[in-house]
């Protein structure tokens, strides 16, 4: 399918997201769309699949010029979408999911789940995907969720595929997975436009590339381009992809886990029997594949999770039982996973998030009085600090995107003195841009002498920062490794296999991302 | 291990030694409550007079089927198989699985144990019980169905009220006007429908805010009944306001059923038409396609739009249909059962649904049975208060609702809605 | 909607000899379609335009905060005579009345009649329904086939209870004059408990709360609960002729017709007849404000009219019934019910 | 209503633009709110101006012969809604003591309104104040007849009495949610019921009885436990207490620790709990200051106007006041200016029936269709296309169950 876009234009208010952007899909092409958070990326896709209503601008297939008021449009058209957002019903089982919207029924609109079934389980195996059609979809991690939204947009038969962001939760393997799928796909002659952050990938797979940077278009490049001429094209400026970072000079013992076990709200053990020692000074990355316990891990170390055995301390004070206000107030620094979940209330401005769990204390509030003066004060600076875009702090936090959102957690928690910073996913979804700051911002942390844990399934991130990486598999540390550890092995081990195991696997079957 | 691709999608059950923090606050909740209330039972066992407590089992002449029990021994015989079942409750000898039956057993033996405590030496209808049970659940049903269907597909319904007093309303109208009874409960459904398209239009078109609108919306069908009342019905009673009541319709075979066949199987249409509502609206919620959809809208009604479903028509559709059931939930205040229409009439019993379908956790068979626990309750002190027990008529009023407020807070504990329910879907 | 336009003077009609009275009435938080004395009341006032030609204005209030301002409001339209329906009009009554000496005032169902201030310028209108339910009591113990009767209340307030004192008591009485054993099921006058729906307007609760009476064995029942008491009538009706009932206020064969095939009788409470006396004794300048008491003895209450249960009431009881009244009236037979107006 | 929009709870799912744009007529927004608004209460009297005339006698009179003299029906029309309106009017706002009396009506209202709003804003969906506000009125009434104190002390105390009244009924309901997750709609629901039966069973007995009466009324309380007046109208103190209520509101929300943790709570428990605050805290502590805001309602009816506790106490103001606070958008500002439009409706109402005898239900399906209108001001602006356009008039405060 040929595909036009031409002088899309969409604005928020006076922020033009888009403005006047061109561009052509052939018909087998892998497109990639590149650009800061924020650049106007998902505007321009959800335009093109009738979530959005252009301002201005046409969209022309094979030659036809189509008007796209309605998701359904696009799917008439033979336009699928994987969203950068879940769009998976929680409560509904994956087979429930994939028929949602093209059921298939016995007479009387009875649902006929025998055959949404069969396609769930024809899709995986075709494309390698372990999936359970019966499973609910809130059950299952993350990177499968991501799996059920691609079979999603393949059951389709679209002709363009649109993939926003598929790989932020996806592990190296999934990836490489991913990659093979739309290279079949792309045989057949699906479009793809394909948008992620990561150059690796794109390099990888891009047949050309489109960079938007504040909702125009400024250039395409060819997929021989190095990264840092990628990154440089996107971002306007020169960006180093690798963090500047002296050895850790590691201190005492700041945190300390011995035998935590938490049972999660179905009855499985989340994590199990873990014991960690996370010193001053230095970074101990958890890798693993979402859905291991690492989230159960940081969530219990706030003491959010209630655990079922273990003990917790922080500086040889035992932390145990204690609220997540105490251990906040004992110097533990938290970046939640799910940002938009738990990290700050979206209808608040940003002055109020960035002192959110501040605001009690001096100089935001005292006694019962906020002073608001002061939180405005802290707001201007912290915005300056971390040059979070915004246009002004007291403009809610959900009209920001996605990467300024995650720099206002940041700056929340590393604005007061810390003994532990407990970060998860800190830079995911977030170009790399804010990424190099983001970085440099921790490691900074961590060299006044402050213990850093963090929690990713990024490789990328954990080899930049980490000082030692434990490696997490369904609860259990199964090995605690240094930095340099092989992408592959680490990879491996995130798959249950033993450091041993791991070694000689990786060496055997190397992956297409290992190797780049 | 050479399998690269295999990814951990299931966790491995939690040794059973182990007990989530979580699970652990509930047992001891739960189970605390249901020693409460072993003891209770126990203790009213011990002071339960010497004699006879007589059961009535069939409704009709009083002397007839008749099942009398020595009150004391048995009431204390519950009363300790109450106590054990809350104890293997609160030690967990029982598995997870079976452990809500527990409860059961418990309910059971602790209403016995009551009502022989209360019996002692008199007569007690209990196939009256089950009788007003239905009587007062009924329509509680219908409303609560009405709410499911509402807020499954994202739309809070408070307006169940407002349904309800409309339809009673029309269906009494109607009937006086035409004398029959089909076009009485057709009308009444038609009119819950045009109560459901206000609520339908102004939250899904207008996006005013669903709770306002629905308190609104009762607030407005009393004003117009209650207007329309004053200015005809009250001056034209005899054409406007004498409907014909509902006559109950025997099933044949089934009514015969000792025991449950009279109370389930002589009832009127609209009872049956409420059965009915029950399995149907639970199959085509969870069966079919038009129900999955609406499902989708109220948990996520933006993945259902990117799947090309019309958010927006669907919860139309959905609101429509509840108004039907709402509609007919209030027929049963005047043709379905009290004949003619007054002011007011439907006296909070659209709360009362709310309740009940939130206390079902928004699920068809919840919402009944939790229509029934407050009819039975209801139903239950009303014939106290007959019987005379030491218990005083004012705490007995009151017995319905504090028995619901024990058994959310105790037994219900957390419910989660429809995450949409209440959002209005704003596409750009 | 194509008749011709009635002419001018026909338009006027009716009796409007005193048009420049203006009689005028309040009522309490239950409205004037109560079904119940604001209702009854409220005919009197009409009854007293049509006999009288005098000028009506009614203010209905609609909680109790109301009271006041309507009664203000009447006295500030020039109204001649104002009356306040129900107790809870007492206090804001009597403070229009001190300040407004010039005005007339009554009012119906006031309490307590011994313990109500003192003013130039209120009529206390007041009745001994026990008395008249005491007749209802025997009637119903005299008509039960199964040996029980049964009544119920809205709420536990003295002027429900006094019927249902009233009533029992009747029984009782029927008991000892037969040497039967007729039971009451849904009052105890002696320890004052029994049988109450909870409100005035759930009818539904109400006729589910009659039929468990009625699955009690009673088969003739006393419901005394404005709008939801229909629903007692209406679970008569459905037993389809095996249960009947007595009503009160007013002959339900008039205000509720369609459950006239199972009233027996009716407790009528003359509010009607008194407001309207009192607002002719205003305009014919007779105004006094000795409370007046509605009795058996001055037909302020009593039994209403057997309809169609004329034929099916033996003759013996209905004669037995008017020796019980005169008795009741003579005072041979006491009435006991603590709920009765105790005159000042 | 108010123009406190960037403190709303709810957020529609589209996050509105971070940008202020001008108005499109260049009023300011607060103008063209409020201009919305007027345009929706026209509307709504149009509405109630057919009810008027579909239920007036002499137009179904003139009806009657309307092909003879189709004038008589359109002027009898126009004399019904002309006078009732002209009666509402001058009840509601024409002099000093309809004004007063509008103002005496709003009283509770607002009290009420805020209960219900400063729950909402935590994220609770307070259906309760009328249960709170009859707890209320039984303390603070209680304290005012059978205790005989010195003036002021004895207000001040019946006052007290009366907020714990309100704040142990609402406490409850938090301190169920917070421990056990028990559903406050239901909670709420159940409890109404079970303060009203309450109620009438405490007036039975000899503690609240008033002396030598059997009827289910209590004693007036002590003048010295009754807000003063203002002149001869029945305007009292506790209108200014309501207002203050509003601004202690305010300042609790906007510019407290606790209120920024119970908005924080209210707009997204999960990120609040994350961020250290105690989420069954935030509800106790709403439910306890929403139930005590009730209470201050309930004893304005039994300290304010002359009115002994009876089982009518609340009349409906705790369920208006759940679409008073609604249609103030949840802020102080708006609950007071929805609580003096409910005043005034209430108290032209109680006129327009005095002067036309129209039904008080005409009056209540008025109120309800003025709020259906003023919550949705795309339909009004659908009507009367001159309207100016106004940012952000989607959604009028959306928000569901869930907080
Ligand atoms: N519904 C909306 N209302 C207001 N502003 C919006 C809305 N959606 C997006 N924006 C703004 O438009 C701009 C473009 O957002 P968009 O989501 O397209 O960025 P993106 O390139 O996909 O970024 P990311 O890499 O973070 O996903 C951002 O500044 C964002 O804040
Ligand atoms: N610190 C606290 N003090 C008192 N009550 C609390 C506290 N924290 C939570 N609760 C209450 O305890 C109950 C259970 O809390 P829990 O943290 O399990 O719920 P939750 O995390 O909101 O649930 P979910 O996992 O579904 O989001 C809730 O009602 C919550 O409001
Ligand atoms: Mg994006
Ligand atoms: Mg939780």
């Amino acid at each position: 399918m040929h595909l036009e876009l031409s002088g899309l234009t969409k604005s928020f208010g006076s922020l033009v997201a888009n403005d006047h952007i061109d561009l052509v899909i052939e018909p087998g092409e892998i497109h990639c769309l590149l650009g800061e958070n924020g650049a106007g990326k998902s505007t321009l896709m959800n335009m093109l699949y009738g979530l959005l209503q252009p301002d201005s601008g046409e969209i022309v297939v094979d030659g036809e010029k189509v008007a796209i008021t309605s998701p359904s449009d696009a799917i008439g058209h033979g336009i699928g979408m994987v969203h950068q957002h879940f769009m998976l019903v929680p409560v509904f089982t994956v087979a429930e999911n994939i028929m949602l919207g093209r059921e298939n029924t016995h007479p009387g609109g009875v649902l006929d789940r025998k055959k949404a079934h069969a396609l769930v389980s024809e899709l995986s195996d075709r494309y390698g995907f372990e999936v359970d059609p019966e499973a609910l979809v809130e059950d299952i991690p993350v990177g499968v969720q991501q799996r059920v939204e691609i079979i999603k947009a393949l059951t389709n038969d679209a002709r363009v595929l649109i993939l926003d962001e598929p790989t932020a939760v996806l592990t190296p393997a999934e990836i490489d997975e991913l990659i093979t799928v739309m290279r079949q796909l792309k045989e057949n002659g699906t479009s793809i436009v394909f948008i992620t952050h990561k150059l690796k990938e794109v390099k990888a797979i891009a047949d050309k590339i489109t960079v938007i940077r504040r909702g125009k278009v400024v250039g395409q490049a060819e997929p021989s381009a190095s990264e840092e001429e990628l990154a440089e094209l996107m971002v306007g400026r020169a960006v180093d992809l690798v963090v500047d970072k002296e050895p850790a000079q590691p201190g005492a013992p700041v945190l300390t886990i011995e035998g935590l076990t938490v049972i999660d709200e179905r009855g499985f053990t989340a994590v199990d029997a873990v014991d960690l020692e996370v010193r001053a000074g230095e970074i101990l990355a958890v890798a693993g594949v979402q859905g291991n316990g690492q989230t159960e891990l940081a969530e219990a170390l706030l003491g959010l999770t209630p655990i079922a055995a273990g003990k917790i301390s922080l500086d040889g004070a035992d932390l145990t039982g204690r609220s997540t206000r105490d251990r906040l107030d004992a110097g533990i620094g938290y970046v939640p996973e799910d940002r938009g979940h738990d990290g700050f209330v979206g209808s608040f401005t940003v002055a109020e998030n960035l002192v959110l769990d501040l605001f009690r204390n001096e100089p935001f509030g005292r006694g019962l009085s906020l002073r608001t003066d002061e939180i405005d004060k802290n707001a201007h600076a912290r915005i300056e600090e971390f040059d979070i875009r915004t246009q002004g702090a007291d403009l809610p936090v959900s009209s920001l995107s996605g990467g300024n959102q995650q720099k206002v957690v940041l700056a929340r928690e590393l604005s007061r003195p810390l003994k532990l910073l407990v970060a998860s996913q800190p830079t995911r979804g977030v170009d790399v841009g804010s990424i190099e700051f983001l970085h440099t911002r921790i490691v900074k942390e961590r060299d006044q002498g402050t213990a850093v844990l963090i929690v990713s399934t990024e490789l990328d991130e954990i080899a930049a920062l980490s000082d030692r990486v434990a490696v997490m598999y369904r609860g259990k540390v199964v090995g605690v490794v240094p930095s340099d550890t092989p992408r592959d092995e680490l990879g491996l081990m995130m798959a249950g296999a033993s450091k041993r195991e791991a070694e000689v696997v990786a060496t055997e079957n190397p992956t297409t991302l290992g190797t780049i | 291990m050479s399998d690269t691709t295999v990814q951990d999608t299931v966790r491995e059950p939690a040794p059973a030694a182990i007990e989530a923090p979580a699970d652990r606050v509930r047992r001891l909740r739960v189970g605390g409550l249901m020693l409460v209330f072993a003891l209770i039972g126990l203790g009213l066992a011990i002071v339960t007079n010497g004699g006879k407590a007589t059961f009535q089992l069939v409704s009709g002449d009083l002397q007839n089927n008749l099942l009398g029990v020595p009150a004391q021994p048995v009431a204390i015989f519950l009363g300790l198989l109450g106590l054990v079942a809350a104890g293997a409750y609160v030690v967990r000898r029982v598995p997870q699985k079976y452990s809500g039956w527990l409860a059961v057993v418990l309910g059971i033996c602790f209403i016995g144990a009551f009502l022989c405590w209360a019996a002692a030496g008199k007569t007690f209808p209990l196939a009256n019980q089950f009788q007003g049970t239905l009587n007062f659940a009924t329509p509680l049903i219908l409303g609560a169905l009405a709410g499911v269907l509402c807020e499954r597909a994202g739309v809070i319904n408070i307006a169940i009220e407002g349904q309800f007093l409309v339809g009673a309303f029309t269906a009494a109208v109607v009937s006086s006007m035409t004398g029959s009874a089909t076009a009485a409960l057709i009308a009444a459904a038609v009119s819950g429908v045009l109560m459901a398209s206000l609520l339908a239009v102004f939250s899904i078109k207008y996006l005013v805010n669903q709770v306002v609108l629905g308190v609104v919306l009762v607030v407005f069908a009393s004003g117009i009944t209650g207007y329309l009342f004053d200015q005809f019905l009250q001056e034209d009673a005899e054409n406007l306001n004498t409907p014909t009541v509902l006559s109950a319709v025997k099933i044949p075979g089934l009514g015969d059923i000792p025991f449950v066949g009279p109370i389930l199987f002589n009832q009127t249409i609209l009872v049956y038409l409420t059965y009915l509502a029950v399995a149907v609206v639970t199959f085509v919620l969870f069966q079919t396609r038009w129900g999955l959809r609406v499902r989708a809208v109220g948990e996520h009604p933006k993945a259902a739009d990117t799947v090309g479903i019309r958010v927006k028509r669907v919860r139309y559709s959905a609101v429509l249909w509840a108004g039907v059931l709402a509609g007919l939930g209030g027929a049963f205040f005047t043709v379905g059962y009290a004949g003619s229409f007054s002011k007011e009439m439907t006296a909070g019993n659209g709360f009362i649904a709310l309740a009940a379908l939130i206390m079902g956790r928004w699920h068809p068979i919840g919402a009944m049975v939790a229509a029934l626990f407050f009819g039975f309750a209801t139903q239950l002190q009303s014939q106290l208060q007959i019987i005379q027990t030491p218990i005083p008529g004012e705490l007995l009023l009151m017995a319905p609702y504090l028995a619901t407020v024990i058994a959310v807070a105790g037994l219900v504990g957390r419910v989660r809605a429809p995450k949409a329910d209440g959002e209005p879907y704003v596409t750009e | 909607a194509c008749g011709s336009k009635p002419t001018e003077d026909s338009a006027g009609g009716g009796n409007d000899a005193n048009k420049d009275f203006k009689a005028c009435m309040v009522s309490d938080s239950g409205g004037f379609d109560d079904k119940s004395f604001n209702q009854t009341s409220y005919k009197g006032l009409e009854d007293a335009v049509k006999s009288l030609g005098v000028t009506e204005a009614k203010a209905e209030s609609k909680s109790d905060n109301d009271y006041p301002t309507n009664m203000q409001a009447m006295v500030t339209q020039k109204c001649n005579i104002i009356v306040g329906v129900g107790f809870k009009l007492n206090d804001s009554t009597f403070e229009a009345a001190k300040a407004n000496t010039s005005v007339k005032f009554a009012l119906v169902d006031p309490g307590d009649l011994a313990t109500l201030p003192k003013a130039d310028n209120v009529k206390p209108l007041a009745f001994n329904t026990a008395q008249s339910s005491f007749l209802a009591g025997y009637l119903a113990a005299g008509m039960s086939q199964t040996g029980k009767v049964g009544t119920f209340g809205g709420i536990k307030i003295p002027t429900v209870t006094i019927f249902m004192d009233g009533y029992a008591e009747g029984v009782r009485y029927y008991n000892q004059a037969k040497g039967k054993n007729v039971t009451v099921l849904g009052w105890d006058d002696a320890k004052q408990t029994g049988l109450f729906a909870g409100d005035f307007e759930d009818k539904a609760k109400g006729q589910n709360t009659a039929q468990n009476l009625i699955t009690q064995g009673a088969d003739i029942i006393f419901p005394v609960a404005g709008p939801a008491g229909l629903g007692g009538l209406q679970a008569a009706k459905a037993s389809n002729g095996k249960v009947n009932a007595i009503w009160v206020d007013t002959d339900g064969c008039e205000s509720a017709a369609e459950y006239c095939s199972v009233l027996l009788s009716s407790v009528f409470k003359g509010m009607d007849v008194s407001v309207q006396d009192a607002i002719k004794a205003a305009v014919d300048d007779k105004f006094d404000t000795t409370p007046y008491v509605g009795t058996l003895e001055n037909n302020g209450t009593g039994l209403s009219p057997y309809h169609e249960f004329d034929s099916k009431i033996p003759a013996e009881l209905k004669s037995e019934i008017d020796q019980l009244k005169k008795d009741l009236i003579s005072g041979k037979v006491p009435v006991a019910s603590k709920a009765q107006p105790k005159a000042s | 209503m108010s123009n406190d929009t960037t403190t709303e709870p709810a957020q529609p799912p589209a996050p509105a633009s971070p940008v202020k744009e001008p108005a499109a007529s260049g009023l300011p927004s607060w103008a063209v709110q409020g201009l919305v608004s007027l345009s929706a209460i026209v509307l709504a009297l149009v509405v109630g101006a057919i009810l008027i005339i579909v239920g007036d006698d002499e137009v179904k009179a003139a009806v009657a012969y309307f092909g003879a003299a189709p004038q008589d029906t359109l002027s009898a029309a126009l004399t019904a809604v002309g006078e009732a309106y002209k009666a509402l009017a001058v009840g509601a706002l024409g002099g000093l003591n309809p004004i007063a009396e509008s103002l005496t009506q709003a009283t509770p209202l607002i009290c009420g309104g805020l209960a219900v709003s400063l729950a909402f804003r935590t994220g609770l969906f307070n259906i309760g104040a009328q249960g709170q506000l009859i707890i209320g009125a039984i303390l603070a009434a209680y304290v005012g007849f059978a205790w005989h104190l010195p003036p002021v002390l004895h207000l001040v105390l019946a006052i007290v009495a009366g907020l714990i009244g309100g704040a142990i009924w609402g406490g409850v309901v938090g301190l169920l949610k917070a421990r056990t997750g028990a559903h406050e709609v239901i909670v709420t629901i159940m409890l109404n019921y079970v303060a009203i039966y309450l109620l009438q069973w405490l007036l039975t007995t000899t503690a609240f009885k008033r002396p030598g009466r059997e009827d289910p009324i209590s004693p007036i309380v002590d003048s010295n436990a009754q807000y003063p007046q203002f002149g001869d109208t029945r305007l009292h103190v506790g209108f200014l207490l309501s207002l203050l209520a509003a601004v202690f509101v305010w300042w609790l929300l906007n510019r407290s620790t606790i209120g920024f943790e119970l908005r924080a709570v209210g707009a997204n428990a999960d990120a609040s709990r994350t961020a250290g605050m105690s989420v069954g805290r935030a509800y106790l502590v709403a439910m306890v200051v929403a139930g005590a805001l009730a209470g201050l309602a309930g004893t304005q009816q039994v300290l304010g106007t002359d009115l002994p506790l009876t089982d009518g106490v609340a009349a409906s103001i705790g369920f208006d006041a759940i679409t008073v606070a609604l249609l103030g958008r949840g802020t102080p500002l708006g609950t007071v200016l929805a609580g003096l439009l409910f005043g005034a409706l209430n108290a032209g109402g109680l006129q327009m029936q005095l002067q036309t005898q129209t039904p008080l239900t005409l009056t209540t399906v008025l109120q309800a269709v003025i709020v259906l209108f003023v919550a949705a001001p795309a339909l009004v602006r659908s009507v009367f296309r001159f309207l100016p356009k106004e940012r952000g008039s989607g959604a009028v405060l959306a928000k569901g169950w869930n907080g």
